[in-house]
């Protein structure tokens, strides 16, 4: 099998990029959902918790549309941020971050939802007692204990950031260099016939990664669990 | 001063607690399940009444009817819970000094001295998860101790400790509560505890408060046999240091004219303490004995005496104003020929007197936190 | 120099891959495509993508950007056309007589892949032919509508499905597969690929979308199997 | 808006099935798996877990590429499975629910792998203490303590399940009646350019079901909690 | 019978305890820290000594050599782990009948028996979050002695409960070692609760066991202060029921041919009994003194003295082929001018005599668990 060509290591350094910038924007946001949606009851809980499961729902073409419709130049969010902020989001590997981190949050929200719950409000209290605010004893006690929930969302969130192609290819398109990640330099070689043994390259590619990724995360939660467990 | 006077149901467990306690440590006492949690817990702010008021001297602490509901943290309140509640991702260390890298207080006491007199040393650099249930408690104490409070809520914070360490934080305790002027609110299942701690004592029965006063005066009545555990029954008698006997190491103390001898006290001559003598260490003798190691022969007055089931009678007696209580046979009773009114020597072996810590002059204490 | 993008419908990936490459040897312009599916170029370029050059697979998505206001419409031309075919398994490439009975003995008990007729213009294509010689009903029942000629082109290829109906240009490069029968070519509308240059198109596009028409690009739309339009 | 027209009650149903299906099968092997990577360890335990992680990862249309060759009637395991038990999957809403369970899976597997590890093991210690050997500990102890996990994973594997199309579009077709889902329906009505107010249709149809789902797995866990935590 | 020969290292702690204790209940005695819950885990086989060797009469239940490591399961043991470990998600019924549902064992004790001592009848239906302290504690014990245990490991499992309730639960613990005939290890703190219940004391500290034997012996010596704790040092007597005294509801207690008159003790006239005398409850006098409340006065020796630093002296007499230890002022030493070999009279408040529990009588436990 030959090496990556230069187009498809873009292609690896363009995924890399993507899904950190997802991770980067949609980990802390699905940190706050997650612990609004675990600590706090307000009206619309439920309906704030089904929106965040819409992009699972919808097949993924459908989620890319809308983020075409509202973040496209024309559309009512794309439009604001062009005009007063000059951003652009369509056609942009940052609207390929965008369409990952979309899909990928309702992915990020549940595992740390499960881990801030798993928590228990009595060390928030004590913490309390002992004179911490409440936005504090989030980040010194919350936070670090939910760790192991947040190391898994933000794997499963790279993960899916990787594998997004539906709502990537419609909302950005299939551009070389700009928004040709790894999963639509994949899709693309499945289109023509003789493209197989450069796709299963780029699928084992995909894989080593993924890997790399999955050791990394059981690295860190491993060496955590032992701090937890004593020692 | 600490005054509580709240009602609240948790599950189809009505509590009902009013008590005021003037100053010092303010002893719960009462059996599993009474309630104690529950009180120290919306002390903390930790639980709501459904309605009443919480107050420490002039601070409202709660107050259904004028909407006064300070949160924990404001309270400042040191709290020592049932059960450890150590930080599992911190270190000992830093869950010794939580309140002050996270709630940004000032710890009043020096951290080597609480580290020294929990004996914790060694598990500073440890987590919590595999120490022992003791070590655990140590450092709950510990975090709770230099966290800075204004008021300190210990429940049942000895309980797995053993004695030789209880020995050592008791008095220190004690020492925090005079010097510091650190209000303590202490929940034990020990008399014992309670009477060398204790100014108030609060004992919760089912809920509701069966009686609330001074130490001494709860202790010695009788009518609160069950409650108090019929072994660890006494009274407690307050005195003055008269002199110190460097030969023998042993301390006299004045209670009512009368001297006390006890080993050694660290307290100034002239201060006022406290003694302890649980009921079964006491024995009545007609006149006072010779070639006895029992030293202290007090004379005092029969007042009062029950008959109870059982083997068992219980005399009270007076010591001047104040009161004593020896529990002895029914046997013994009729063979000595007991009488309310008949004058006898009460019988204290010497190293049977609790070492004496709490200072009563409170009045010294002049920081607003207490009010005697 | 300049840069010329071109959102392409997937089908037309190696053709134009060739083709621009070739230009870029030729004119020294680079060109870069974003293969997607008709639909979904379709909406990006209505929604202002940076693209110069659009290529449909389909005559109905031009309209659509026509109506959009989207793309200049003295551009618009055909750039290739294509047959429709019935392919069949490499090992099992016996000619097929497009008769009822001949079809329904072929499908037997597995089914006639095809692209999905309510999305996919192939399979809009095929179920036109299919109506068209009378055959439709009798296979309706029958069809594994695929999600693009691709999907529909492996599952024979695999023997999954034992015909499937695909432009002659996917069967031409695809060699595990076989062409058994050819619908002829008025049984369905004329299957073209429309081009043109989008409003927002830089000056060189038109100059592309030119070239598409010369000897050379039609050679090598003709050796990956697509029909030559005039 | 129209009501729903019998094709589209059709796909309903058929999602209703096919995300039934794929629960009921996917569901306890996720557990099984959360259950072996949470508490034991083995050699291959990075591998096997970063398996796992493969469908999110692949573009789903790979997956569905890599499900049509193994499961295939033609393919190693399809062919065994039609040859041996007469079971196909290809082109049957079964293989639909294959499709939906196998890229729900890696969803699953996390939160109940998290809520499982949650579970405090010297509760498991106690059990033994007590009598119950492993298996019944597992089912009386560690699982109804992970129930949390369990229904968030149900929830979110029912709700892939219903979004899923790449991978089950390319393995079992889109079939009307047979194998088109709410999502394969809703996808091909975007694919031409008059399908917009049908596929909106579909689209609120799908969010309907989600809030449905979202609201019923919010209610039993908020009993459970309710439970855990006394009364 | 009972023997414990295991190594293990836990972080930086080692651990080396070597005991054997002959029947009946053994208590692990020693202070925060020391070890005795990493003992008891081993015994439990829920954690894997180094190496070593645990074995239960002729059950071995551990051999490091034999590669033997019975799983927690076989070794069938009713644990009432320190921190009660209840099931959240069960009632208190379920959780107190777990191991029959869910464990297909059988309790040898009836259910209705067990919820009625632990007091925890009105508990039944509820889960345990919001439980007291002291009652989930009682509903561990309950589900550990309703597992229907060959041996009963109890971790302090009396820490967090009133005095009542401790008193309630003791003698039903004693008269399950002696009917079921169950050995039982007992963690504690409290040399009270050793002394009433124990046959076998294993003081451990710092991870090794400092010293072993029968309580009686272990108590009296001199040289364990610190470890057992001054305040509660004492010594065992054993002797046997006597006579019993209706009218005053005593019985007298035939100890080395001396009577000591106890409150009335259920048990049979001629059964063996134990008595718990701490040092700080004896005085000692030159003569048998009159009109005074102690009745028991019992002829000793003086063996050997210890003079302390502090006020005290520690006083071991001889009775008979027992040992008793007095703690007296060293003032009080010199002044009755004690020497060894001198006969005094050992004065005992009969109240202050621990009711006596257990009986020694292991023999009529013929069923394979007892050896001596
Ligand atoms: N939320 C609740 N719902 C139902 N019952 C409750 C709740 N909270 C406490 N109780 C009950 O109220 C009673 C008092 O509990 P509390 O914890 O105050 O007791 P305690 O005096 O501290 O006992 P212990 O000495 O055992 O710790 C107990 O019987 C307990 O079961
Ligand atoms: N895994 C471990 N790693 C490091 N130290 C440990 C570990 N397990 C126990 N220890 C230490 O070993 C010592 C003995 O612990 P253990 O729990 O047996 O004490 P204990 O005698 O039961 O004390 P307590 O009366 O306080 O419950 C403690 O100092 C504890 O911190
Ligand atoms: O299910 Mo997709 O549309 O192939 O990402
Ligand atoms: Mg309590
Ligand atoms: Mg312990």
């Amino acid at each position: 099998m030959q090496p990556l060509s230069p187009a498809e290591i873009e292609a690896v350094v363009l995924t890399f990029k993507v899904g950190g910038l997802a991770l980067l924007v949609a980990l802390p946001l699905a940190i706050f959902a997650a612990y609004a949606l675990a600590r706090w009851r307000f009206p619309g809980h439920a309906f704030f918790d089904a929106m965040i499961h819409m992009p699972l729902v919808l097949p993924p073409v459908v989620t890319g549309y809308v983020l075409l419709i509202l973040f496209g130049r024309h559309g009512p969010i794309g439009g604001f941020l062009y005009d007063y902020l000059g951003i652009t989001l369509a056609f942009r590997w940052t609207g390929a971050a965008l369409a990952a981190g979309v899909m990928a949050f309702p992915l990020m929200v549940r595992p740390i939802r499960l881990a801030i719950e798993a928590v228990d409000p009595k060390l928030e209290q004590a913490a309390e007692t002992l004179g911490a605010g409440r936005i504090v004893t989030f980040f010194i006690v919350t936070l670090p204990l939910a760790l192991p929930g947040i190391i898994a969302a933000a794997l499963m969130g790279f993960a899916k950031a990787m594998g997004e192609f539906g709502a990537t290819i419609t909302f950005v398109s299939n551009i070389p260099g700009e928004t040709r990640t790894l999963s639509l330099a994949l899709y693309t070689f499945t289109q023509s016939p003789d493209g197989d043994v450069a796709a299963l390259r780029l699928a084992i590619t995909a894989a080593i990664i993924a890997f790399g990724a999955v050791f990394a995360s059981e690295f860190v939660s491993r060496r955590l669990a032992r701090r937890l467990g004593g020692g | 001063m600490l005054s509580v006077d709240i009602e609240a149901k948790l599950g189809t467990f009505h509590l009902s607690a009013t008590f005021e306690s003037s100053a010092g440590v303010t002893a719960l006492f009462g059996r599993s399940g009474a309630g104690k949690t529950s009180v120290v817990h919306m002390i903390a702010g930790l639980s709501r009444p459904m309605r009443g008021r919480i107050a420490v001297d002039d601070m409202v602490l709660y107050d259904s009817d004028r909407k006064i509901d300070l949160s924990p943290r404001q309270r400042r309140i040191g709290h020592v819970f049932q059960e450890a509640r150590l930080f599992p991702h911190l270190t000992v260390r830093r869950n010794l000094t939580f309140s002050h890298w996270a709630g940004g207080r000032t710890a009043s006491m020096p951290f080597d001295e609480v580290v020294e007199l929990l004996g914790i040393g060694k598990l500073l650099d440890r987590r919590p998860a595999k120490l022992s249930g003791g070590e655990r408690q140590r450092v709950a104490i510990g975090r709770a101790l230099l966290s800075g409070p204004r008021i300190l809520l210990m429940d049942e914070p000895l309980a797995s400790l053993d004695q030789a360490r209880k020995s050592e934080i008791l008095p220190y305790l004690d020492r925090l509560r005079r010097e510091a002027a650190i209000p303590i609110v202490y929940v034990s299942h020990s008399l014992e505890e309670v009477a060398r701690l204790a100014e108030t004592l609060v004992i919760i029965s089912d809920g509701k408060v069966e009686a609330v006063g001074p130490v001494g005066e709860v202790m010695t009545r009788l009518d609160l046999g069950p409650a108090t555990g019929r072994q660890q029954a006494g009274a407690v008698l307050d005195g003055r240091i008269s002199s110190y006997d460097e030969e023998w190491d042993l301390t006299h103390i004045d209670v009512e004219g009368q001297m006390i001898e006890v080993p050694a006290v660290r307290a100034e001559i002239g201060e006022e303490v406290r003694l302890h003598l649980r009921a079964r260490d006491i024995a009545l003798a007609l006149e006072v004995p010779g070639g006895l190691s029992i030293r202290n022969a007090l004379p005092v007055t029969v007042l009062e005496i029950t008959h109870e089931r059982g083997p068992y009678a219980e005399v009270v007696c007076a010591l001047g104003a104040q009161r004593l209580r020896a529990r002895i046979t029914r046997a013994s009773l009729v063979a000595l020929g007991l009488k309310p009114g008949q004058p006898v020597f009460a019988l204290v072996k010497s190293v049977a007197v609790d070492r004496p810590l709490a200072s009563l002059d409170v009045e010294r204490d002049n920081d607003g936190f207490m009010s005697r | 120099a300049e840069k010329l993008t071109v959102f392409a419908a997937a089908s037309m990936k190696d053709a134009l891959e060739a083709i621009g490459s070739a230009y870029t040897k030729d004119n020294g312009t680079e060109v870069v495509f974003s293969f997607a599916s008709s639909s979904a170029i379709a909406r990006q370029v209505e929604a202002g993508a940076p693209a110069d050059v659009y290529i449909s697979a389909d005559v109905k998505w031009m309209d659509y950007l026509k109506k959009a206001d989207a793309i200049d419409p003295a551009t618009v031309r055909n750039v290739a056309a294509n047959t429709l075919v019935v392919v069949a398994p490499k090992a099992d490439a016996k000619l097929l007589n497009l008769t009822k009975t001949a079809l329904l003995a072929r499908i037997g008990e597995g089914r006639l892949a095809i692209g999905t007729p309510e999305s996919v213009p192939a399979g809009r294509y095929g179920k036109a032919s299919l109506t068209s010689l009378g055959l439709w009903d009798a296979v309706e029942g029958k069809l594994a509508p695929m999600e693009n000629v691709r999907v529909t082109l492996a599952a024979v290829a695999r023997g999954e499905a034992p015909l499937g109906i695909v432009y002659g240009s996917d069967a031409a490069i695809q060699p595990d597969v076989a062409v058994v029968a050819t619908f002829p070519d008025d049984s369905h509308a004329p299957i073209v690929y429309p081009g043109a240059v989008t409003k927002v198109a830089k000056p060189g596009a038109v100059k592309f979308l030119d070239y598409l028409a010369t000897p050379k690009a039609r050679e090598i739309f003709a050796k990956v199997g697509f029909q030559p339009v005039d």
